[in-house]
């Protein structure tokens, strides 16, 4: 049976609808999907869309071309805005990535070909020979210590050297190496070498190997290829290559980082001094029309900000960092205040400002020459120089993408269809992450679940058919046994070896009661620790665990896992951080850092002598959906859920749903907005699996993840499983430039309304006014999307009339990725930029027959007086307030200082709460554009499959128990859960907790005058002992 | 160290620490004495206690489960429940304890001698029991004595304490042993039912015999009436009490039943004499 | 007081003939001078022997906890606030309980009166109201009532109880609650604290009258008499220890203290245990402007959460 | 002998040299036994809050301290044989000594922290000149100047006082101590002053072992403790009261084992690790101190266990008075509700 690849029109059986740019293409099909995706690329967004597809009842093949996961992320130091460490948070996804059953992981592998249909595809993926048998290799590295043959280390950014045979990174999976074929020397001569045969003691090195092609049946393919960083050698000014000491922010990255080339030494690679002054230059390979480049690249500017930031902290002197930017990009959620802290607390300087040229000077120092805005020629010397590279796409993704027919932008981008946020062309077939158009780590994240979200609701009929479920061996019952305990103590490299003397705390833990087994582990989140703990339980019929590494919070359930698959309970268990709480916070004081982790070990051993076993809650899953909200993002994300089978209740406060996007009419993109509205609307109507309840609130919620009751304002119940917060936003009501008082002066939303009533056909002036409302005291967050908005505004006003006068009055233009080509397109249309700062914001005047807008402009540096016929505010978009404070106490999910909802991880969770089950898109979440809001609609609802999919919610079990014998029945601990978990039984006179609601957060338990509340795996009993441990 | 303080305890060292019932609940510790002289100075009888420490926690008063006639050990078996006996249960094997004692008095096995003793004991409450039948059966001695029947039960097969032992008794011919559990249970081919009601059946005659009976307090309850039935009097039936205790002398005052201190005038009572006693125990 | 003793006797006669209670708790007379002592009638006769003076001390709500018959009890204000406290804790039942409210002046002190007299010994006792006659081989001392009147009853501003099904006794004049010694001791230098402490608590044998005559002290198991883990030493020699048991039993009392000094006045050895229970009553009051035992419907004040909560514990010293 | 007042504090001084010396002391408002550095700290004729039983048998004492370490085991016990003198204790005080000795050293067993201080310390007695109120000694087989328990016995006869050697040790001290013979004048006022010593309380206790043998399980338990707030207040300032709990501090495996004082009055002092207590209310609880006084003691030293000093009686927190619980039990019917 041969079909034409992208062309099955079979009148039969399923109907499925999808929609792109106002055309619908109606594709009906009978033949079964298969319930596999293949995922290419497995850096943060494949690994997230792999492990959100697997959860959610998916087989996955994750394709990657290097040898190990994890693209970018474990080259970076820290993270903005949060300053996590990169590795860190990414560490337990890969290991979870790793492990997981239903994740085929394929490395140094590509795909190159894919045939067939929606729902069933044939896909070749080609597997260069690795020449080490990851199945055998223990990662020892006795095989790259005998190699004799340096090799640029790609990953260090040639800053350092590797062997021929090498593994990525450290904690790399799989934990195996590779052979760089190119290099090694048997490769050019069989005779010639072979050293790492001898040395490799696990028979897993075979030169002989050879590429292997394979052919998988998948339903869909997600690409997510990444990036590559935009070569500076291009751009012959800057002296990238020929100046020492100009380096490119990637290098920087790994200057920083602790498992970097200088161990975090914050030194210059070409002398190896330490730098006391270091400048940043911003765009480089990006916003430059003249090499092709003319799109924004969207990170750049958070990155070398937090690299500032992060820099000053590595430094022991005071470090001068200086930006020299156009404009600065801060645009995220939290952002803008990372910026205003970095300016204001840290001392980072920012330079307005145009480079020219970076030369050799003094000493190694780099001289930059560079022109202040009024025009004025500047010259300073700086010890070293970072060049802010942008992102571009990667060629082979590029010929890939041709060669299956995928579209791409003019920048070889693969830019997702209108509307859609993650989609390609071809259906099936959906793009995300950088791949997609430059974004930051959150974006990547969130397109991938929403990739995730969409790929399911095309296979839905057959999830499940593929994957495997994990079977551990049973549980030994170590109920009476003596306490056997081992302790595993990290080195996590430097990171805790190089202030903690290991050795030393590991022999100290020998003596300590119970231990009978102390040793050391160089990474002991790495896969062959894993392997070596699970070994160790058996060998030494250990009871319980200590791990001495890093935060429980990152890597407390990848070790509970490892006892899991050991057959010991995990909660037999204790992680005790002695790198965030004990070596980086005692740099300076080895010893005494040596004494602290000593005395954590202790406390964690003495801690989990008294462990008991927890055994998981279990209960069923109610597989219903709530979405709040009937806006764009919760049509949006209702829609998917209930294409991929769940029911769905969409409630809306307003009679008619669409939300804040009723106001819109133009995309930014020139898209028809209402006619997709009414679109969507229309299939929410005409879909079987939602429930739409217009004109109502949430009055009450009970309940928790797989079992929420919740109460709408007229009294209907609505019991569902899990919840999705699309509540919206708002318009900021202006307060400022006489809005309200004279009808001249708009909101940019009013004047769209007139724009598409043809109502300013006739305007001679319009001047646009950037930031009201937004990063200001007030609000100190970008509104994102005005500046943007507002370029689209001018546009159409040009295109409506194009003699027209508009002046847009900014502080920064934060046209971030392609829109930036509007920003060209509109400067090249004679729209005028006038750049204003904050202290000194134009002042509108009623004058007769109009207004008068006084400026002062930042080239001129004089007050310039516009008269106009029209202004626009670009009003900033507001959290409702209260409304959103009612949802946060009803779901237990917190706001942040806006007032918008906050996700349980800013990088990594961006849809999740950390309470379970409830998951938020849209405004809500903070101001993004129609597609972003579509796009992280489809992610939630990717992320709520993951929920929703499960048979039975497991709740952890780590509850509050009570002791009904001490209990007195005082009813505080009913008053202060927050879970609504614990009640006083009348009859019993004790209070009684619902495990399955409880937390485990303590609160009871702290509060209870009696003792009679305990939690468990952490009792009052354990917390004695630790700290009679001291 | 003043040789005659009674409150110092002898260091012993920890043999053999081993799980005794399925529960993990009740796990039996052989000690061995750290000095010579401490063992020759150990004189104790069937039914007496003695409290053990474990360093850094404390002590508490447990039966001593072995016989005088296995020389070298003091055996006993523990229930988990509180702060020492969870702390003795995780104790490795090798490590010091110590062992305050004897303590308290004895069953009258002087008395004994020329009569025919059933032993009755239920549940976790058998060690002082195991270390008499053990003191009767030594061949020395087992010609003094006249018939010997034992009726132990337990919940379940697996709360059996002593199972090697119980089983060897039932293949000797000089007792009769009678083990039974509550409820049949799957692989339990021996008898079934609660003690009281097996204690009818067996029904040994009470004529020149003294019934020595030990166990939680509803078997003792219920089994009463049956041995009165039987023709036992109070005279005849021996108990010992528990009492929480800490000093073991008959001085720090909890431990009294009427003017009674039960670590020192007990734990073994007649339930004649118990019977003059308030019913406070 | 010989009328307010009629009337409670009248009262609880006529509560006990008609069924509505099981029992009316209240005070006797005493079998030393200056105190008198509490008393649970059951019959009419029995409630003959009801008494109200100035030396009811005792803080009644004690006898009312967890009780399963119907019962009357004769409270002044400092035993109403705790009654309400403890309906609030699920420790009464309100629906079982009758309140015969008594206004209150204030009870006298009887270590004050024995420092009065120089350490001669009182035999005998003679009031008319405003003044005391205190009596005893070769001594007849005349005493100001309001002088000898407990600390904890001159500060106090719950003369009127704040419930009540019946109220005997004439109105009180409204009053400020005052913790001029709180701010006394507030005043002191940290060392100067702590040395204060030190001192009255090496005078504490741990015998837990104080919490033991608290009302709110109602653990079934005390944190003192804990065992796993044990949180302090039993040691009576240990005035550390014996400050954390008071610190401890402070902090549980915090938004719950009535203030009622039931703790001092039951403590044989003289501790001056009222400055740290109303230290945590003062601090309650200024943080949270909240006062234990007013209301039976408030929520529990430290475990209820405002997002304007002052938290000025979090940045001092 | 004679002792002048006004030299006693000389006298004391003297002491301190050679012995540990005890006396009352005066400390803020509150009179404690107390060992005291120079003569001018004690207040002799003063009655103690705590009584002097602590001497011997102190509320917090350290048996002995361990140590389990590679090394081994160590261990050491904490005996104390310092020669001491208590001066200034009252006969009751006295009396509730010689009724520990009972305890402390029964048929089979020494407590040897307690006979090592009681033969190294010397009781010197003041005898009450004006018994309190609620002093009620002779009630229960003693007297203001009984000599039970004393080594010493010491009569106020105003400027003076009269010593008495009550015991050979008494005696020995006595001559050690150099003081002027007493003359007829002094032994006679010492002899008025003994008859004139009048208490005020007194409550028949004839026959209450007897009465309470069939009163296990009267009803009149049933509403005594309804008062009692269950504190330890009596049973701490009891002179004769002896019960003690045993526990061990400990970090790690190094620590000591320490004895405190218990009281029958609190929940805990008989409850069983598997919550079983048979002693579960104030019920059980105050019977148990009432029979322990006037009927276990007595059944098994012969004695009351109550030596009438009254301590009990000023110190309840609720006035739950002594004196009305023996006349109580005295006028219990026994004769039909018994079982």
């Amino acid at each position: 049976m041969v079909h034409g690849l992208w062309s099955i029109r079979i009148e039969m059986g399923q109907t499925r609808s999808i929609t792109t740019k106002n055309e619908r293409t109606v594709v009906h099909m009978s033949t079964k999907r298969t319930g596999s995706v293949l995922v290419l690329g497995a850096g943060i967004a494949g690994i997230q869309a792999s492990l959100d597809l697997a959860e959610s009842g998916y087989y996955v093949h994750l394709v990657e071309s290097s040898p190990a996961i994890g693209g970018v992320m474990p080259a970076l130091d820290k993270t903005f805005p949060t300053n996590d460490c990169s590795m860190c948070i990414l560490s337990p996804k890969l290991v979870d990535c790793g492990r997981h059953l239903n994740i085929n992981v394929m490395t140094t592998s590509e795909l190159i070909d894919l045939e067939g249909e929606p729902g069933n595809y044939k896909a070749k993926v080609k597997t260069r020979a690795r020449y080490v048998d990851p199945a055998k290799c223990t990662g020892c590295g006795s095989c790259t210590e005998e190699c004799p043959v340096k090799v640029d280390d790609d990953f260090n950014q040639g800053l350092s050297k590797r062997k021929a045979i090498y593994k990525q990174y450290a904690q790399a999976y799989p934990n195996a190496y590779a052979i760089d074929k190119n290099k090694c020397l048997k490769f050019k001569n069989a005779k010639a070498c072979g050293k790492c045969l001898k040395a490799c003691q696990a028979e897993a090195i075979n030169h002989e190997m050879e590429d292997e092609i394979n052919e998988l049946e998948v339903g869909a393919v997600i690409l997510m290829p990444g990036f590559d960083a935009y070569d500076a050698s291009k751009l012959d000014y800057y002296g990238y290559g020929k100046v020492p000491n100009v380096i490119t922010s990637l290098e920087f990255e790994r200057i920083l980082s602790a498992s970097g080339p200088f161990g975090g030494h914050l030194i210059r690679p070409s002398d190896e001094k330490e730098p006391k002054k270091i400048a940043w230059i911003q765009c480089v390979g990006s916003r430059n029309c003249k090499n092709d480049h003319g799109y924004c690249s969207s990170v750049c500017c958070m990155y070398s900000i937090k690299e500032a930031v992060i820099a000053k902290e590595h430094s022991e002197h005071d470090l001068d960092t200086a930006i020299f930017y156009m404009d600065m990009r801060t645009y995220g959620k939290e952002f803008e205040k990372y910026y205003n802290r970095a300016q204001e607390e840290q001392g980072v300087r920012f330079v307005r400002n145009r480079v020219y040229e970076l030369t050799e000077g003094e000493d190694g120092s780099v001289k930059i020459r560079y022109a202040l805005e009024d025009g004025s020629i500047q010259y300073e010397e700086f010890d070293m120089v970072v060049l802010s590279v942008g992102l571009e796409p990667k060629g082979e993704a590029v010929e890939l993408a041709k060669k299956l027919g995928i579209e791409l932008n003019q920048y070889n981008f693969c830019e997702a269809k209108p509307l859609t946020g993650i989609n390609t062309n071809k259906e099936g077939i959906y793009v995300a992450g950088a791949f997609s158009g430059p974004r930051d780590i959150p974006e990547t994240v969130m397109q991938a679940s929403a990739a995730a979200g969409e790929a399911q609701a095309l296979l839905s009929e057959a999830k499940g058919t593929l994957t495997k479920a994990k079977e551990y061996p049973a549980e030994t019952d170590v109920a009476g046994e003596i306490i056997r305990t081992g302790v595993f103590v990290c080195h996590c490299g430097i990171n805790i070896a190089g202030v903690v003397d290991v050795p030393n705390v590991v022999d100290y833990a020998k003596e300590l009661p119970g231990v009978v087994l102390s040793t050391n582990k160089i990474y002991a989140c790495s896969q062959d620790s894993s392997g070596q703990i699970k070994e160790a339980i058996k060998e030494h019929n250990l009871n319980r665990v200590v791990v001495a590494s890093c935060s429980p919070r990152t890597h407390e359930p990848m070790f509970q896992e490892t006892l899991k698959e050991a057959g010991l309970n995990p909660h037999l268990f204790e992680l005790t951080n002695i790198r965030d709480q004990c070596s980086w916070v005692h740099m300076d004081e080895p010893e005494k850092a040596t004494e602290k982790a000593k005395d954590l070990v202790k406390m964690a051993v003495n801690k989990v002598a008294l462990a008991k076993p927890v055994q998981p809650v279990k209960l069923d899953m109610n597989h219903d959906v709530l979405v709040i909200g009937g806006g764009v993002s919760g049509m949006t994300n209702a829609l998917n859920l209930a294409e991929q089978g769940y029911q769905v209740n969409l409630v809306e406060k307003e009679q008619q749903l669409g939300g804040i996007a009723r106001r819109l009419h133009y995309g930014l993109k020139g898209e028809d907005v209402q006619g997709y509205l009414n679109q969507l609307i229309n299939q929410i109507e005409q879909n079987n699996n939602i429930k739409v309840y217009t004109g109502q609130e949430i009055a009450d919620v009970n309940g928790f993840v797989g079992n929420f009751t919740t109460t709408l304002t007229d009294g209907q119940q609505i019991e569902h499983g899990v919840t999705v917060i699309a509540t919206g936003s708002q318009e900021y009501q202006p307060q400022e430039y006489l809005y309200g008082e004279n009808h001249r002066v708009k909101t940019l939303l009013e004047l769209e309304t007139e724009i598409a009533d043809g109502q300013l056909d006739k305007v001679n002036n319009v001047v646009l006014i950037q930031c009201v409302g937004s990063r200001d005291s007030e609000r100190p967050y970008c509104s994102r999307i005005c500046c943007t908005k507002s370029i689209k505004t001018a546009l159409k006003i040009k295109e409506r009339r194009p003699e027209a006068k508009v002046y847009i009055l900014y502080r920064d233009i934060r046209t971030y990725g392609f829109y930036e080509d509007l920003y060209t397109e509109a400067r090249q249309k004679g729209v005028i930029f006038i750049r204003y700062s904050e202290d000194n914001k134009p002042v509108v005047e009623n004058v007769e027959d109009g207004l008068r807008v006084t400026v002062t402009d930042h080239v001129l540096g004089e007050p310039v007086e516009i008269y106009t016929d029209e202004i626009g505010l670009a009003s900033a978009i507001v959290p409702p307030v209260e409304n959103n404070q009612k949802l946060s106490k009803f779901y237990k999910v917190p706001l942040n200082e806006d007032k918008f909802f906050l996700e349980a991880h800013l990088k990594l969770r961006p849809v999740d709460f950390s309470t379970e089950g409830v998951f938020m898109c849209g405004l809500s979440h903070g101001p993004k554009n129609l597609e972003e809001n579509i796009s992280q609609a489809k992610a939630a609802a990717g992320r709520a499959a993951t929920v929703l999919a499960k048979d039975q919610i497991t709740v952890e079990g780590k509850s509050a128990v009570v002791d009904k014998k001490k209990c007195s029945a005082c009813g505080t601990c009913e008053q202060i859960c927050p879970a609504k978990a614990i009640k006083v039984d009348e009859e019993e006179q004790a209070a009684v907790v619902n495990e399955a609601l409880c937390k485990g957060c303590g609160a009871c338990s702290s509060s209870c005058r009696c003792g009679a509340i305990n939690v468990k795996g952490c009792t009052d009993e354990q917390i004695m002992a630790m700290l009679s441990a001291l | 160290m003043n040789k005659n303080n009674p409150y110092l305890p002898i260091p012993m060292r920890l043999v053999k620490n081993f799980c005794e019932t399925e529960d993990k609940l009740i796990h039996t510790f052989d000690l061995e004495f750290v000095n010579k002289e401490d063992q020759e100075n150990f004189k104790y009888l069937p039914g007496q206690f003695a409290e053990l420490m474990v360093y850094g926690q404390g002590e508490a008063p447990f039966g001593i489960a072995s016989s005088p006639n296995e020389p070298g050990i003091l055996k006993f078996s523990v229930a988990k429940v509180g702060v020492v006996s969870k702390a003795l249960h995780l104790l490795e094997e090798g490590s010091t304890v110590g062992v305050r004692g004897p303590l308290g008095n004895w069953y009258p096995v002087e008395d004994l001698k020329g009569k025919n003793i059933v032993i009755i004991g239920g549940g976790f409450a058998f060690t002082t029991l195991r270390s008499t039948i053990q003191y009767l059966l030594d061949p020395v001695r087992r010609g003094d004595y006249g018939d010997i029947t034992v009726v132990y039960g337990a919940r379940n097969p697996g709360l059996l304490l002593y199972k090697e032992e119980l089983q060897e008794w039932e293949n000797r011919d000089d007792i009769n042993m009678v083990t039974t559990i509550d409820r049949p249970a799957e692989g339990w081919e021996g008898r079934t039912g609660f003690v009281p009601a097996v204690v009818e059946e067996v029904a040994p005659s009470a004529e020149n015999t003294v019934c020595i009976i030990c166990g939680p307090p509803v078997m003792i309850k219920f089994t009463q009436p049956v041995l009165e039935k039987l023709g036992f009097t109070p005279e005849q039936i021996i108990m010992s009490l528990e009492m929480r205790m800490k000093c073991g002398l008959g001085m720090c005052g909890r431990c009294n039943i009427g003017s009674k201190y039960v670590c020192k005038d007990g734990p073994v009572f007649t339930l004649e004499q118990l019977k003059k006693l308030p019913n406070e125990y | 007081m010989q009328k307010l003793t009629k009337e409670i006797q009248d009262t609880a006669k006529k509560l006990l003939e008609e069924n509505k209670v099981d029992l009316v708790v209240g005070f006797a007379k005493g079998s030393l001078p200056l105190r008198s002592t509490p008393y649970f009638a059951r019959t009419a006769e029995q409630a003959e022997e009801l008494v109200w003076n100035q030396f009811c001390e005792n803080n009644l709500a004690n006898y009312l906890k967890k009780r399963e018959e119907k019962v009357a009890v004769v409270a002044k204000g400092c035993d109403i606030r705790a009654i309400v406290a403890l309906i609030k804790e699920n420790q009464i039942n309100r629906d079982n309980l009758y309140i015969i409210g008594v206004t209150c002046q204030g009870m006298i002190d009887r270590n004050k009166a024995d420092e009065l007299v120089n350490g001669k010994e009182i035999l005998e006792t003679e009031t008319n109201g405003e003044e005391i006659v205190l009596k005893g081989k070769d001594l007849e001392q005349k005493a100001k009532v309001e002088e000898l009147l407990y600390d904890t009853c001159t500060r106090c501003a719950y003369g009127n109880p704040v419930i009540y099904d019946e109220l005997i006794g004439e109105e009180q004049p409204a009053k400020e609650p005052n913790f001029e010694d709180i701010e006394k001791f507030e005043a002191l230098s940290a060392e100067e604290r702590a040395q204060y402490l030190a001192k009255e608590m090496e005078k504490c044998i741990r015998c837990y009258a104080c919490r033991n005559a608290c009302p709110m002290c109602y653990c079934d198991t005390c944190f003192v008499d804990e065992s796993t883990p044990q949180w302090i030493s039993k040691r009576a020699n240990s005035a550390k220890d014996n400050l954390i048991f008071q610190g401890v039993r402070v902090f549980h009392q915090l938004g719950r203290c009535a203030d009622c000094g039931a703790c001092e006045r039951a403590c044989p050895m003289g501790i001056n245990l009222s400055l740290l229970t109303r230290k945590g009553v003062k601090d309650v009051k200024e943080t949270y402007g909240y006062e234990a035992g007013l209301n039976p419907d408030d929520k529990p004040v430290l475990s209820d959460f405002e997002t304007d909560d002052p938290q000025p514990f979090l940045m001092k010293e | 002998m004679i002792i002048n007042k006004s030299e006693i504090a000389g006298l004391l001084d003297n002491l301190v040299k050679e012995y540990r010396v005890y006396a009352p002391v005066q400390k803020d408002g509150i009179v404690t036994f107390e060992q005291i550095n120079e003569g001018t700290q004690a207040k002799p004729g003063a009655t103690s809050k705590k009584p002097p039983k602590e001497i011997l048998f102190p509320q917090s004492e350290e048996l002995f301290n361990y140590q389990v370490d590679s090394q081994g085991l160590r261990m050491e016990d904490k005996i104390d044989d310092t020669k001491s003198v208590a001066f200034g204790v009252r006969p009751c005080d006295a009396k509730s000594m010689m009724l520990l000795d009972n305890v402390f050293h029964n048929d089979e067993y020494e407590d040897v922290y307690y006979t090592t201080r009681r033969k190294n310390t010397l009781i010197i007695s003041v005898g009450c000149n004006q018994p309190a109120s609620t002093c009620f000694c002779t009630s229960v087989g003693s007297s203001p100047f009984d000599t039970d328990g004393s080594d010493v016995l010491l009569t106020d006869i105003g400027d003076s006082y009269l010593a008495e050697a009550i015991t050979e040790q008494g005696k020995e001290f006595l001559c050690k101590l150099n003081l002027p013979a007493s003359d007829d004048q002094a032994k006679t006022k010492a002899e008025e002053t003994k008859k004139q010593a009048q208490l005020t309380s007194e409550v028949d206790t004839t026959g209450i072992k007897e009465k309470l043998d069939d009163m296990f399980d009267h009803p009149y338990w049933e509403s005594l403790y309804e008062k009692c707030l269950g504190c330890g207040a009596c049973t701490y300032l009891c002179p004769t009261c002896h019960c003690f709990d045993i526990a061990d501090e400990a970090k790690d495996c190094a620590g000591c084992r320490v004895r405190n004082w218990d009281s029958c009055m609190f929940p805990l002092f008989t409850l069983h690790g598997s919550g079983h207590n048979p002693r579960t209310s104030g019920k059980e609880r105050w019977r148990q101190r009432a029979m322990h006084k006037f009927n276990y003691f007595v059944e098994r030293y012969n004695a009351s266990a109550c030596v009438g000093c009254g301590r009990c009686i000023k110190n309840c927190p609720v006035n739950l008075d002594i004196r009305q619980v023996i006349a109580d039990i005295k006028a219990q019917d026994t004769g039909s509700e018994v079982s």
